[in-house]
Formats: structure tokens, sequence, C-alpha cells
């Protein structure tokens, strides 16, 4: 699970490259082919929880999508100061529960006053675009060298195999913090917040990718045995041919369910880099940063460490049910 | 014909092991799945009786149904009558169940390598088994009785073989340990559950021979599930062919061999390899999958791949076919759940089906 | 099986000196490219040439890469003299470095944080283990029933919940609300129960976590263990449903758990950075933050390297653990 | 060369040449008073009188830090809180009278039996010890051991970080490297210290230094006797000349001092020996110290930096409480410097409408608010020093708010009518001054100004802010610091950051790179003054070229919160040390 933060190393879903599950699955669908894919999509639309999850993420992928809109209509710019809004000789909110008022329909931060609701939504842009891109970055990796470790075997795999050893063997998090408190703050010719997107992408989906390569890796190696694999190479099929258009296809609906699971994980670590101090820097807004300015006075005002915390927990949770769902939905042996 | 089902002859004793109207579902969240349906049989001590069908035909759930083991299952609902030596089991606690289990009752089962626990040694395995219906019994005697049931299905040197893992015996010797542990106990019935599928040939015929030796010894009650016609013809004195959950065709082995009624036990049939056929000839195996038991096929479940479905009109598709004596040519007790007329029956059989065996 | 053994022991000092050596070249190599200059590190913000100059020479920053790795990696076997004139500063091995900020050595220094971050990790480790077990268990011989949804659904809050959060939630209710006292750590021998109070909550809040993930994995360890043929045998032979359960249920069922328990452990013994951070508990982890914040390389290497050292022995552990408890598994 | 100021990490050590009374918290009205053994506190009373004056003896003094002491080696020492620290077990040759008010300016024998004889040309001081001073091993301190302090800190390479005036001052061309490296077989090599005799010490300047008694009043001008020297592990184990010795040090976790008893009260008529026993326990949880504190179970934030925010709340809103705090000012300035090496800044009124369109009260709020963080600052002169004046405003920036059609019309004038792009540099480390650059950062923008923030190691503030090629190469517009003088006069103060003479290839802190010939010649000028008002007043014209000149936009006037345990006795803010001076402490209760 990637640098989970200091949460399991292994979730359920890193056990399975022998788990009978996943093997099964894969067998299925080399099998049944689309028509596993209907059946899932039926589980799916037929588990509540996993529906509620997924229309949880699409709210929140319109949220950050439509961020400056719905800042236009219900908040203010999320780096603009709004001193009267603060009581200036203990520098907390106005008013109970954070300040939030009409005006402020999530309060205010502590000191500056900033509108909490459009950082909240800024911060939602950030969130989902390093766990997506971060994600999506370790499933490349993770596919492409699971792939060719387990396709090509022999040496090649041995190496890959030990590089992801290695990697799981690695202290991500601490590591992580180190290398990105080094790094230049803008980079890559973009501007401060998202040239650190960039940089946790690149960080958090490059450690992430081993776990995926683990389950790729083994389904490819009991792929590579099943009956389709000869056939098409004893038609005469190239490597490349039987890897992306035999083997890839048949490898989907594993991929997709740990693709799935390692995003709240993202999150997760996201979040704890930007809490930890190396995340988006300010002052442009990012969940775990504020709870981590909110450390400062969440006794008196509490209210700026449960905004954050709750979206945090509500996004990660999201995730994790669908995520939970889409496994069940493609797992016919959960049943 | 040792078949004394209830249906015939309305004797005051019950049969040694007799099932009735058994039925077995489960619900599941894809839809509620009919395993067995309408399951009734019965068999005398020191017989044997083989149910034969594919995979999916409720063979094997009706075996489980008769040890309770769908009683630990939440979902699974079991309906009927199951009698063992004048005890009702489907209605029995649970805990007069499981004393029966292993002990009166006992099962081998098909793969030996994962229906043995990885982690205990396989004497261990067959003491506990021992001991759980032989309470008080010290662990030398229980051990020492472990280690002859060993030797006596063929185990060399079972003394440092107790020791050993199911993963370090080969396969044969396995099925061998499964079933000196299934008869440490002395069962009086004895279901094995394809008990030869995981082996090659040779192992087979010995695994065969094994089981017939003990039966002649304990006397017991053995019900042979295979979908394998040959072993039950090797073995059995009744047989029950079953497809989607039902009974379909009933009768002495002798009879059903000779003068099959069911359209799928000629498939079957025809499917079985045999040693005075040409080679070239080729197998005709019963076209077609299992029906789904979620979803069975209105009529007669048989009717998608049944060849001669369309000679009764719609009957085939809308109406369930009873299990019936299979009427003039078949022995008594021979029964069968068919459409087809009788005489168009025999006339298939002989004509079509016969030859091309 | 010592053979395998020595070959294992041999692979971990591989791993371990190559996760030194990326380490190493990240943070040689990232000033040099980002223009600035360890040896200022040292100095701090007077950059007095003469200075900067005697630490290059006594840190041996003029040195190419390789040898100053060479240097490091022969601290650790032999100990190391860093000298400037007349004025030596021993280091004595294993060495992982000196740093010069509080003139300390990193070896003692780091053990010194030991039992901070093992308490933590231990007691934790026994309350989750307990408390996912249990629970996984319960669920799974339930499941579907009330007590299986609830139990799961907290599992399922519990591991979306970042420590961070919870750490400071359960600051707010039990210390600033309640008023219990701060948690903070005082070393066992001096006072059991201090050292039991003090943790308790940081032990709560990382147990909770970890019990959420085991016992999702417990329960689906269980589920799968329980559709096993052998369970069926187990039934059939009739053995009592405790013994079914809790002899050839558990037995199998748990026995994954001791892999991904061992790497857990393993991780957070190399410090709980968030948890440590969270309870300003001085452990491996608070450490790490810390100097990693002052750019104090030579306890980032040396933390770095204690936290890979654990994953590996624990790594290692649990395969000779394996070999004893899954009798399928053979060493060698 | 000049006293060389440095830019604080903890807080200020600001030692006071002047006679102004810097009497903080003025704005602060409020009638909230505790009592303890009879005697009362009231909010700030620590900063004008002696609170709780008593000589009762025993028990242990808790002191706690959120912050580990930079170190205890007299010759690194540097942190304002371990300067006054190090004043429990290291004596000097002068030192600050215990007193509040202007009086604790004032420097008094402590080694030395008087004030230095200083010759007519003003670069010779001799000074005589009082003679049966002993360090805790019984041995007689002498005037070598203070030549050896001083000389240590000439080993740059091995104890580095410490104040360099010894070697500005003493060195003149030698090249001491320092006695590790000295080829004197009695390590005195350094030639401009004369020890004729154990009793007599003689210091040689270049040049005329009214700085020097205070230069050596820190502790580099401890002595440290050769044999018990033990290069950079000096710092776990040093030697006491003071009431109080060392039983135990750790660097990261705390020490405990114990009473020396080879100090004899006889010959310290500064420091008192009342509690058995100090204790000094480094943090990590400045919650859970100030939480402490309010219940008793700590006395004093021995780093003086200010309680945290919650527990600032928490003190504010209940009178009790506010009764045993205080907020006296610390000397330092916050500010953001306006580099003119980076273009459009080169140009005056480009920096002056930046300085407009800054909101006063976000930037104070952001540093903590009026009574945490400090008043609005209106010039670059704190109130502390000789020549400051609070009411000097040029850009009416105590009303409070932003003025942005002044902005507007410096942007015109300055050829940018719709603003310009720059960069705000900020060290990393610092929260506050993050605070303050977002907020600068946002109240730049209505004026169409946009400055990116950039993050720095604040380790390497020497290379990268303290470089003006740096500077000029990362396009560094905006520099966030503060300052606080080593002594609080106009020179001290504002000559490090605004004479041209100051401005350094690394570890400059004259950020704006001014080297204005006015500027410059009116410190010259006030260096010469004999009359320290005369001097004033030309410091007071330095101030306000400077602020014509835009260089700076000031913050504020620092203040910081800190509360102390009604329990304590003689507690009162020193305001050379600008904090509640430790060796006076006791505990009323002997726990």
């Amino acid at each position: 699970m990637s640098l989970g933060p200091e949460a399991s190393i292994s979730d359920e879903i890193t056990t399975p490259t022998d788990d009978a599950a996943v093997e099964r699955n894969a067998g299925e669908t080399a099998i049944a082919g689309r028509s596993l894919k209907q059946i899932a999509w039926r589980r799916l639309k037929k588990d509540r929880v996993a529906v509620g999850g997924g229309i949880v993420i699409i709210v929140l992928i319109v949220m950050a999508i439509l961020a400056p809109l719905l800042i236009k209509l219900l908040g203010h710019p999320y780096d603009e100061y709004h001193n009267d809004a603060i009581d200036p000789t203990l520098g907390l909110p106005k008013g109970s529960l954070g300040g939030i008022s009409k005006e402020f329909i999530l309060g205010v931060e502590p000191v500056n006053g900033r509108d909490i609701f459009s950082r909240i939504v800024y911060g939602a842009q950030t969130t989902l675009t390093v766990a997506f891109l971060s994600a999506f970055l370790s499933t490349i990796l993770g596919v492409l060298f699971g792939m060719t470790a387990g396709f090509v075997g022999g040496w090649v795999d041995s190496i890959i195999s030990r590089i992801m050893d290695f990697l799981l063997a690695f202290p991500q998090l601490l590591f992580s913090i180190a290398l990105v408190s080094v790094l230049p703050p803008t980079s890559f010719g973009l501007g401060p917040r998202w040239s650190r997107v960039v940089v946790l992408v690149i960080v958090i989906g490059f450690f992430g990718w081993p776990y995926i390569g683990r389950i790729v890796r083994g389904q490819t190696l009991s792929l590579r045995e099943r009956e389709f694999v000869e056939a098409s190479r004893s038609l005469g099929a190239r490597s490349p041919r039987i890897l992306f258009r035999e083997m890839l296809p048949n490898l989907a609906a594993p991929i997709l369910v740990y693709t799935t699971l390692i995003i709240p994980t993202n999150i997760l670590t996201e979040a704890a880099l930007s809490f930890l101090g190396v995340g988006i820097p300010p002052p442009y807004p990012s969940w775990g940063g504020m709870l981590s300015d909110a450390v400062a006075t969440y006794r008196y005002d509490a209210m700026f460490m449960i905004i954050p915390g709750a979206m945090i927990f509500i996004t990660v949770l999201a995730f994790n049910l669908f995520g939970d769902g889409l496994r069940d939905a493609l797992d016919p042996k959960a049943h | 014909m040792s078949i004394s089902s209830a249906s015939i002859g309305a004797s005051i004793q019950r049969p040694f092991f007799e099932v009735k109207d058994l039925n077995v579902r489960f619900e599941t969240d894809d839809g509620i799945v009919q395993a067995v349906t309408g399951s009734t049989f019965s068999l005398e001590k020191g017989k044997t009786l083989g149910i034969v069908g594919e995979s999916g035909s409720g063979k094997s759930v009706t075996s489980l149904a008769v040890l309770g083991l769908h009683r630990t299952r939440s979902n699974a609902k079991v309906t009927g009558e199951i009698w063992l030596d004048d005890q009702e089991l489907v209605t029995a606690t649970d805990e007069q169940v499981r004393k029966l289990r292993g002990g009166k009752m006992a099962m081998i089962f098909q793969d030996p390598l994962s229906a043995m626990h990885p982690y205990f040694t396989v004497g261990s395995q067959i003491v506990e088994a021992y001991s759980v219906h032989h309470p008080g019994v010290s662990k030398k005697v229980a051990r020492e009785r472990a280690i002859d049931m060993l030797a006596r299905v063929g185990i060399p040197q079972p003394e440092r073989r107790f020791n050993d893992y199911a993963h370090q015996f080969s396969g044969g010797m396995r099925q061998r340990a499964m079933i000196a542990m299934a008869l440490v106990n002395d069962p009086a019935l004895l279901i094995a559950d394809e008990p030869t599928t995981a082996l090659d040939v040779t192992v087979q015929a010995q695994i065969l021979d094994l089981i017939r030796d003990l039966q002649e010894e304990f006397g017991s009650a053995v019900i042979m599930i295979t979908h394998d016609l040959g072993v039950v013809a090797e073995l059995a004195d009744d047989v029950l062919v079953m497809y989607g959950g039902k009974v379909i065709e009933k009768g002495s082995a002798l009879d059903v061999f000779r003068t099959p009624q069911h359209p799928y036990t000629w498939g079957l049939l025809g499917s079985m390899p045999r040693l005075d056929r040409d080679v070239r000839d080729r197998l005709t195996p019963v076209k077609g999958t299992p029906p789904s038991l979620i979803n069975l096929p209105d009529g007669c479940a048989f009717n998608p791949r049944c060849p001669y479905a369309g000679r009764n009109g719609r009957r085939s598709f809308t109406e369930v076919p009873v299990l019936r004596d299979g009427g003039p040519g078949t022995g008594a007790g021979h029964l069968v759940a068919c459409h087809l007329p009788a005489e168009d029956r025999t006339k298939i059989f002989q004509q079509e089906v016969l030859p091309n065996l | 099986m010592l053979a395998y053994i020595i070959r294992r022991l041999i692979n971990a000092v591989v791993t371990l000196i190559v996760v030194t050596f990326v380490t190493f070249c990240v943070f040689f190599l990232v000033p040099k490219l980002t223009g600035s200059d360890p040896a200022l590190l040292y100095v701090g913000k007077q950059a007095d040439p003469v200075a900067l100059a005697g630490i290059r020479e006594k840190f041996g920053f003029n040195d190419p890469l390789i040898v100053q790795y060479g240097k490091f990696l022969k601290g650790i076997v032999a100990g190391r003299d860093y000298v400037t004139g007349a004025d030596v500063t021993h280091c004595s091995a294993p060495c992982l470095g000196y740093s010069f900020k509080n003139s300390q050595e990193v070896w003692p220094l780091l053990i010194h944080a030991l039992p901070v971050t093992f308490s933590l990790a231990l007691g934790a480790a026994v309350l989750w283990v307990l408390m996912g077990v249990f629970f996984g268990v319960v669920s799974a011989l339930r499941r579907g029933s009330i007590w299986d949804r609830s139990a799961m659904t907290v599992a399922l809050a519990g591991v979306s919940l970042p420590i961070y959060f919870t750490g400071l939630l359960s600051l707010s209710i039990f210390v600033y609300w309640l008023g219990f006292a701060n948690p903070g750590y005082t070393p066992f021998f001096d006072n059991p129960w201090q050292w039991f109070t003090g943790l308790l909550l940081p032990w709560i809040t990382l147990a909770f976590l970890f019990a959420a993930t085991y016992a999702r994995l417990t329960r689906a360890n269980m589920l799968e263990t329980l559709g096993e043929d052998y369970i069926r045998t187990a039934r059939a032979k009739g053995l009592r449903e405790r013994t079914v359960i809790g002899k050839h249920g558990l037995r199998s069922g748990l026995t994954p758990l001791v892999t991904v328990f061992g790497l857990d452990l393993g991780a957070l013994l190399g410090g709980a950075i968030l948890t440590e951070a969270v309870y300003n508990l001085r452990g491996l982890g608070y450490f790490a933050l810390n100097s990693i914040r002052s750019s104090d390389l030579p306890i980032i290497l040396g933390v770095t390297l204690f936290a890979a050292g654990f994953i590996v022995i624990m790594n290692l552990i649990v395969d000779l653990l394996y070999g004893v408890i899954d009798p399928r598994v053979r060493l060698g | 060369m000049a006293g060389k100021t440095k830019v604080m990490v903890a807080g200020a050590a600001a030692l006071t040449l002047g006679l102004t009374a810097a009497c903080g918290g003025g704005s602060d009205k409020n009638s909230s008073t505790t009592t303890n053994g009879g005697s009362t506190s009231t909010f700030n009373a620590s900063t004008t009188q002696i609170v709780n004056p008593s000589d009762k003896t025993g028990g242990t003094l808790n002191l706690w830090s959120p912050q580990a002491p930079d170190s205890l080696d007299p010759a690194i020492a540097y942190y304002a809180w371990t300067i006054n620290f190090s004043r429990l077990y290291s004596r000097t040759l002068m030192t600050y009278a215990p007193k509040p008010g202007k009086d604790g300016l004032t420097l008094v024998p402590d080694l030395a039996q008087a004030a230095p004889t200083i010759s007519a040309d003003g670069k010779t001081y001799t000074y005589k010890l009082k003679s049966g001073v002993k360090f805790d091993d019984g041995s007689v301190i002498t005037s070598k051991d203070i030549k050896y302090g001083i000389e240590r800190t000439f080993a740059q390479d091995v104890l580095p970080n410490g104040p360099l005036y010894a070697i500005q001052d003493l060195d003149q061309g030698q090249h001491y490297p320092g006695p590790y490296k000295d080829k004197d077989p009695n390590k005195m090599g350094l030639k401009t210290v004369e020890t004729p005799d154990d009793s007599t010490i003689i210091f040689h300047l270049a040049k005329p230094n009214a700085n020097f008694p205070y230069e050596i009043t820190m502790p580099i001008g401890a002595p440290v006797p050769q044999k018990r020297d033990t290069g950079e592990k000096y710092a776990l184990a040093p030697a006491s000349s003071g009431p109080y010795k060392f039983e135990s040090i750790n660097p990261d976790t705390g020490a405990t001092l114990v009473k020396n008893p080879n100090w004899d009260p006889s010959t310290d008529s500064v420091r008192k020996q009342l509690p058995d026993k100090i204790v000094l326990t480094v943090t990590t949880n400045a919650d859970d110290m100030d939480a402490r504190l309010i219940a008793g179970t700590a006395d004093l934030d021995a780093s003086q930096s200010g309680v945290s925010t919650q527990a600032r709340t928490q003190i504010l809103t209940n009178d009790k409480l506010k009764a045993n705090a205080a907020n006296p000012n610390n000397g330092f300035i916050r500010y953001a410097a306006l580099a003119q090496t980076v273009a459009p800044l080169d140009n005056v009124d480009c920096r002056k409408a930046i300085i407009y369109a800054s909101d006063p009260t976000t930037l104070q709020t952001a540093r903590g608010g009026p009574i945490a963080g400090g008043d609005i600052a209106t010039n670059m002169l704190p109130p502390n020093i000789l020549g400051s004046d609070v009411k000097y405003d040029p850009y009416n920036r105590a009303q409070g708010k932003p003025q942005l059609d002044l902005a507007k019309q410096e942007l015109q004038k300055c050829g940018h009518p719709n603003g310009f792009s720059t960069t705000i540099a900020v060290r990393n480390n610092k929260p506050a001054e993050i605070a303050t650059a977002t907020a600068l950062q946002a109240a730049l923008k209505p004026a169409g100004i946009n400055a990116s923030i950039f993050q720095y190691d604040g380790k390497l503030i020497g290379s990268i802010a303290g470089s003006p090629a740096t500077v000029k190469a990362k396009n560094l517009g905006i520099i966030i610091a503060g300052w606080g003088a080593d002594f609080a006069t106009g020179y001290g103060y504002l000559a490090p950051i605004a004479m041209g003479s100051f401005i350094a290839q690394s570890g400059n802190f004259n950020f704006p790179e001014i080297n204005d010939p006015a500027i410059n010649a009116a410190f010259t000028k006030g260096l010469s003054e004999q009359d320290p008002a005369a001097a004033a007043q030309d410091y007071a014209n330095a101030n306000h070229l400077v602020m014509e000149g835009a260089y700076y936009l000031p913050f504020v006037f620092d203040k910081a919160l800190n509360y102390y345990n009604p329990r304590l006795t003689n507690v009162y803010f020193n305001q050379a040390l600008a904090m509640v001076d430790f060796s006076q402490l006791g505990v009323s209760d002997g726990k």
C-alpha cells in the first residue's frame, strides 16, 4: 500500500500474489470475457454502499473541477485575508464553531481569516490530482515491470523482483519526507503549487508501484501457462502482441481493483506529507496542511481541525468503500 | 434386486439408510440456488450406491446434506428426511449429528491434498478423528489405532508416515490416508466423494480395490459419488443419475448399464472410455454445459442439451418430468424422469445410441 | 537451515548497503544539484570561510562521493576519526556518523531513542493484534450479522482515518476535555505505571488504525479458511465446532497474519513518524523528522539505516518463523 | 571591523547600553492581580519590579524549554536564553546588574574586582580579578582561564556558531587558529591578550570600541580551565564558576544543576543560590509545557519565546493566569527587507508601493496579534534603543489599514501602474514568518503585485538570503526576517542591516544592500560621538533615511507573552538579557 502513512503495510490488497481469489478471478475473466464485466457491473449497482462511495467520489471530483465557480457562488478567494472575522488579540475566529456563518459557510481559519470552504474545495483539487496521478503512475510502472518480470522470467524477473523487495524494505515515508524537503520549491517550469504536486505524484507513485507490480507479476506468471496464451504463441504471435493483446485484458480486473484501492492510501500519504510540512506550500491549500495548522489552535477552534480531518476521512472512506465494492463485484468467489 | 425404495413395498422396517424428498437450497446474493430437489433413495448395509452426474448436478450437495455439513452455512436450507439406522438426521440436533459424523457415517473427500489440514501431521488428524468419538481413550491407544489404520490401507512404514504432513505424501498415499481417517471409527455408512478423480489410472484401481476390500471387511454401506460411470460399473450395486439437482434415473447397476433410459445417461455412457472400443472411435461427450441452478430451464432441465426434446411438442419445455417406472423392458425399481414414451426410449437406445457405444 | 540463514543474512546486509548508498547519494547529491553546500549546514548562518574549510576537511566533503561513502561504511565496522589539525574526534564503532549539531555520535543517540519507539510499537502491537484478531474472527464466524456489519463498518472507518487526525481528536477529548495527563514517555524501569499511562493514548490511537486493518484481514483470512476443504473434513470427522474453528480454523486463518505483522512491526520500529509527531514522543521517528528539518544528514542516514534494518530483520524473522509454523515451507 | 550582529533563532539578546527605559506592554491596562505568599503580581508586573522578593532557599527550580539549548559550551552559546542560562554556571569579568528597568542594563564587576581600566586611547582594557574565586573542582580561577576561554572561540572549525566578537576585535591579522592548533606549549598564543599574572588580564584592541566590555560579557568571556577542555565535547561537561554546577547533561533532553560548593557568595554580588537544584527539561511538546506551567508542575519557559497559541488564549481569557504573565518588548523588529538589487525594487517608488499595499493588521495578527506578537512597527528602531521614536510613522502604518490608493500612485510613479511580480523569500522553519509571508502576499495582490513565496531551509539563511548573488539570481525581492541586536545601541541595532560596510558576500544581513553615503556617514558620526544623546540623534537620522529609502517594511516591535509559576520568587525582567533573569529565581514552597 505505497507509503501508507503508518498504516499496516499490507491490507488485504497486498497479500494476493498467491491469493486464490484473484487467480480464479483472472481465470473467470479469461473464460467469461465480456460477460464478467456485465456481471460485475450488475453486482456493483446492487451494492448500495459501494454506489454511495462512488457518488461521494463523483461529487468530490465535480467539486474540484468546479472549484472557481463554487468559490464565486459560495465563498471567497482561497488566499484572501479576512481580518474582520478574526479576534485580533487571540487570533481566533469571531463567533462560535470556528466562525461558521452565512458569509463563511465552513468558517474561517484562525490568524488570517481565510475562507475554509474555498480552501477545502481547492484542497480537493490537489488531493485528488495527487491521488489519481500517483495511482496512475504506480499502475503504469507496476504493470510494465510486473508483466515484464512475469512474462520474460529468468534474470529479468529476478532483478525486478529484487528491486521490488528492496523498495518494500525501504523506509519510504521517511525517505519521502527527506527527499521532498530538499527538493527545490519550483521545478518543471510550474508554479510552486503544481510543481510540488508533480513531485508528490512522482514520489508517491514511485513507491507505490511494487505493490501493483507484485500482483501483476503473479498474475502474469499464472496466465503465461494458460492455454490461450500457449495457443497464440503456437500460432506464432510475438511477445509484445501476446502481452498486450492477450494478457493485458485478462489482467484488467485485478489492476482496476488495486488501482482503486491504492488511491485512498495515496490520499493519506499526501495528507501526511502535507501534515509534516513537506506537502503543498502555503498559501496554497491542502487538507493535511490545514490539519497541521490546526495543531496550534485546535483546543479553542476545534472546527478548523475537524473540517479538514473529516474531509480526508470522508474521501478516503468513499474510495475504500468503492474499491471494496469493486473488488467484490469482480471477484465471484466473494459470494 | 436390492433396491428397496420406499415407493415400492411398504415394509414397516426402514432400510438401513434412507433419503426421502431431500431438498437443499442456498440463498446467495445472485439468487436462490436450488441445489437438490426431491431426491429420494435408500441403501442397505454391505451394499454400494453409485451417484453419477456432472459437477453441479447436486450429488456432492446431497452427500454433504447427509452428513449435516450444510448446518454451518446460514444460507443453506435443507428439507426432507434422512434416516440412518432409524434415526432421522434433518431434524436431529447439531450435537446428535456431530456425534454420528465421522463415527457411524464417514466421508472420503475428493481432493485429499486440500481436504487434509496442511499444518497438522496426517497421523494427528487421524488420531483426532478417533479420539473425538472415543473420549477417554489414551493418546497412545489412539496413536496405535491410527498407525494400524494406516497399515491397513496399505501405507508402508506407517510408524514413520504417521508424523508426515499431507504435502509429503504422494497422491495415492494421501487418498489412502484419507480413507484411513474415514474408516478409523468403523463407519456403518461411508460416503466416497469422487475418491479417485485426482489420481492416475493405476492408483485409481488400487484405491477402488481398497474401498471394496474394506467394505467387505467392515460391512459398511457405501455411497460412491462420481462422474465416472466406469467406477460405478465396477463397484456399485445400485445407481442414481442426477442432473440439475434432481434424480433422473435410478436402478440397479445392471439395469442402468444394460438398458439406460434417460438421454442424459446415454450421453454419459457415450462419454465413457472403454478398453474394448476401437481407439479410433471418437468419444461423444454430452453437448452443452450443465444448467445454472439459480435459473433452471423450464420443463425438463435437460431440454437444452437433449437431442430428443422436440419429440413431445412443447412438453419438455413446459412440464417437469416425474421419476417413474421405466416401463416395459426395464427391471423392477428402474425409474426414470423423461417425457419420452418408454417404447421410443427403447427404440432410440437400441437403434441410435447402442451402436455408437 | 544454517546455510539458508547465512544466505539470508548476506542478502539483508546487501539490502542495507543499497539502502544506505541510495540515501547517501541522494543527500549528498541533491545539495550539489541545487547549488548548496553541505558544509553550510554545519556552520550555520555565519558561513565563516575558516569554519567552512575546517568542516569540509573534517567531514571529507572534498572527497569524491564514493570515497565519502567508503569512509561511512568503514566507520560502521571499525569506527572513525574526524580530524582537523590536532583536534581529533573519535567516533567508535558502529559509527553511523557524528552529528556536529549537538556534538554527539549518531549511534548512541539512536539507541537512546529506541526504547521510546519500541515501547510505542510493541505496546500498540499487542493491542492491535488482540483487538484485530478478536473482531476479525468473531465477524467471520457471524458473517452478515449485525455484529459483523458494525465491526466491519468501524474497521473500514478505522483504515480511512489519518492518525494525525485521530491523534488530535484523542488529545482534545481525553487530555483537554476529560483532563487526562498529556501523553509522554517515561522509561519503564523508572516508573512502570507512568510508562503505561503515558503511552496509553498513543497505543490506543495507533492500535485502532492497525486493529482496523487486522480485523479486516483476519476476517477475510478466516472466511477463506472456513471455506477450505480441510475445515469441511474436520467437521466431517465429527469434531466439535469449537475445535474446528479454534484449532483448524485459527491455525491457518492466522498464519498469514504473521507476515503482515512482521512487516508492520518492522516498519513501525523504524519510527512511528506520525504518531511520534502528534504525541511528541521522542522516538526514532521524531528524531528522523527533526533531523530532516534541520538537515542533519548523519542522523537522517542513521535513522534510515535503522528503519531499513528493522524491516529487513523482521522479514528474516518472519521467513524463519514460517519455516516453523508452516510445514509446507522448506527453508533452503 | 564592527560587531557582527545576529538574527536570533529563539529570542533576543538585546543588550541595552542606552538610557531609555523600555517598558513593554504599555498598551495593556488591566487590573488583574494574583496573591502569592503575601505579595501580589499583576500582568506585566515583572517588567518593572521584582515580583515575590524572597531569600527562601531549598526546593527545585523546574525550567522547561521547547527547544534544546544551542550549546552549553560558553564559546558557542548564542541563543538569548542560553546566554541567560549560562550565568548559572559561568561567570564573566563583568555582568549585568540584577535589577528591573534600565538599571539592569549596567555592567557591574563579577570576576573582576572593579570596572576595567581603559587606556587614554581607548584601546587597552585592563581587568583585575577577585582573589579566591574557584571552579567547581576547587581550582582557582586565573586570568589564563579567561584568556583560554576567549582563545577557544577562534577555533571555528571545532566550535562553530558562537559569537565572533573576539576574533573581530583581537585577531588583528595574527590568524590565530585557536588553542587546538596553537604552537605555544601553554596554548597561550593569542598575542593581543596578556596575562602578566594570574589576577590580571589585559586586552589590546586595534581601535577604540566602546562595545568591547559588553562583548566579553557574553559567555565567550567565561573562564575555561584548559585541563578540562575536551573540544567540542566540552559542551557535555562544562566547568562551573557560578553558583550551580552540572550534575548531568543530555543536549537533547535537558540538564540538571546542583549547588556548586566551591562558589563563594562573598565573591559574587550578582547571583543568588536559592534552589537546591535546577532542572532544565527540554520538551518536544510545547503544548504540554504550557499546560505544565499553568498547572504549576513547570516553573518557567527557559526559552522565554512566548506561550503557544492555545495557552495564550487560556491565559488571556483568565485574569488569574494573566496576572502571572508578561509581554515585554524584547528588542526585536520583524520586517521584510526589500532588495534593491532585484528589479523592479531597484526603484524606490516600487518599494513604497509594497509598503503602502501591505496590511499592518494582518501582518501583526500573523505574528501573534498585539499582545503575543507585538505592536505595529512604524520604523526601524525598536523602542528600547536610544534615538527611537515609535511615533515616527512615515508610511502611516499605525492606523492599521492598507493604503491601496497610495500604493497605486507609487506604482504609477515607478512605471508599473498595473503592478509587477516578485518573490518573497522566507525561512521554512519559522511558522510565524511563513504566516507573515502569506499575509503579505495576500495584501499585495489587490495592488497588482504578484508575489510568489520561496521557502528555504532556515539554516541556510547565510547562503541564500545572506548571499547577494543568490538574492539577485533567484529574484528574491522581498526577504522576511527579524532582527535583534546583541547591543542595543542605534549602531549595534541598525548598522549591520543598513550600513554599506556590512554588506558581505555570504552571511550578509544587510539584505537590501543599503550603501547610501548619507546613511553610512550618520553611523560613522554616531560611533564617534562621546555623548549618547548626540549619538542617538545620528541614529535617529539614519533611521529616517532608511525609512525614506523604503528599504524595509517593518511588521511589529516584537513581544512575547510569557507565563511564570506564581511560586517563583524574585521574578523580574532584565532588559539586558531581554527576559526573566534566571540567576535570581527561587521557589517559595521549598519543593
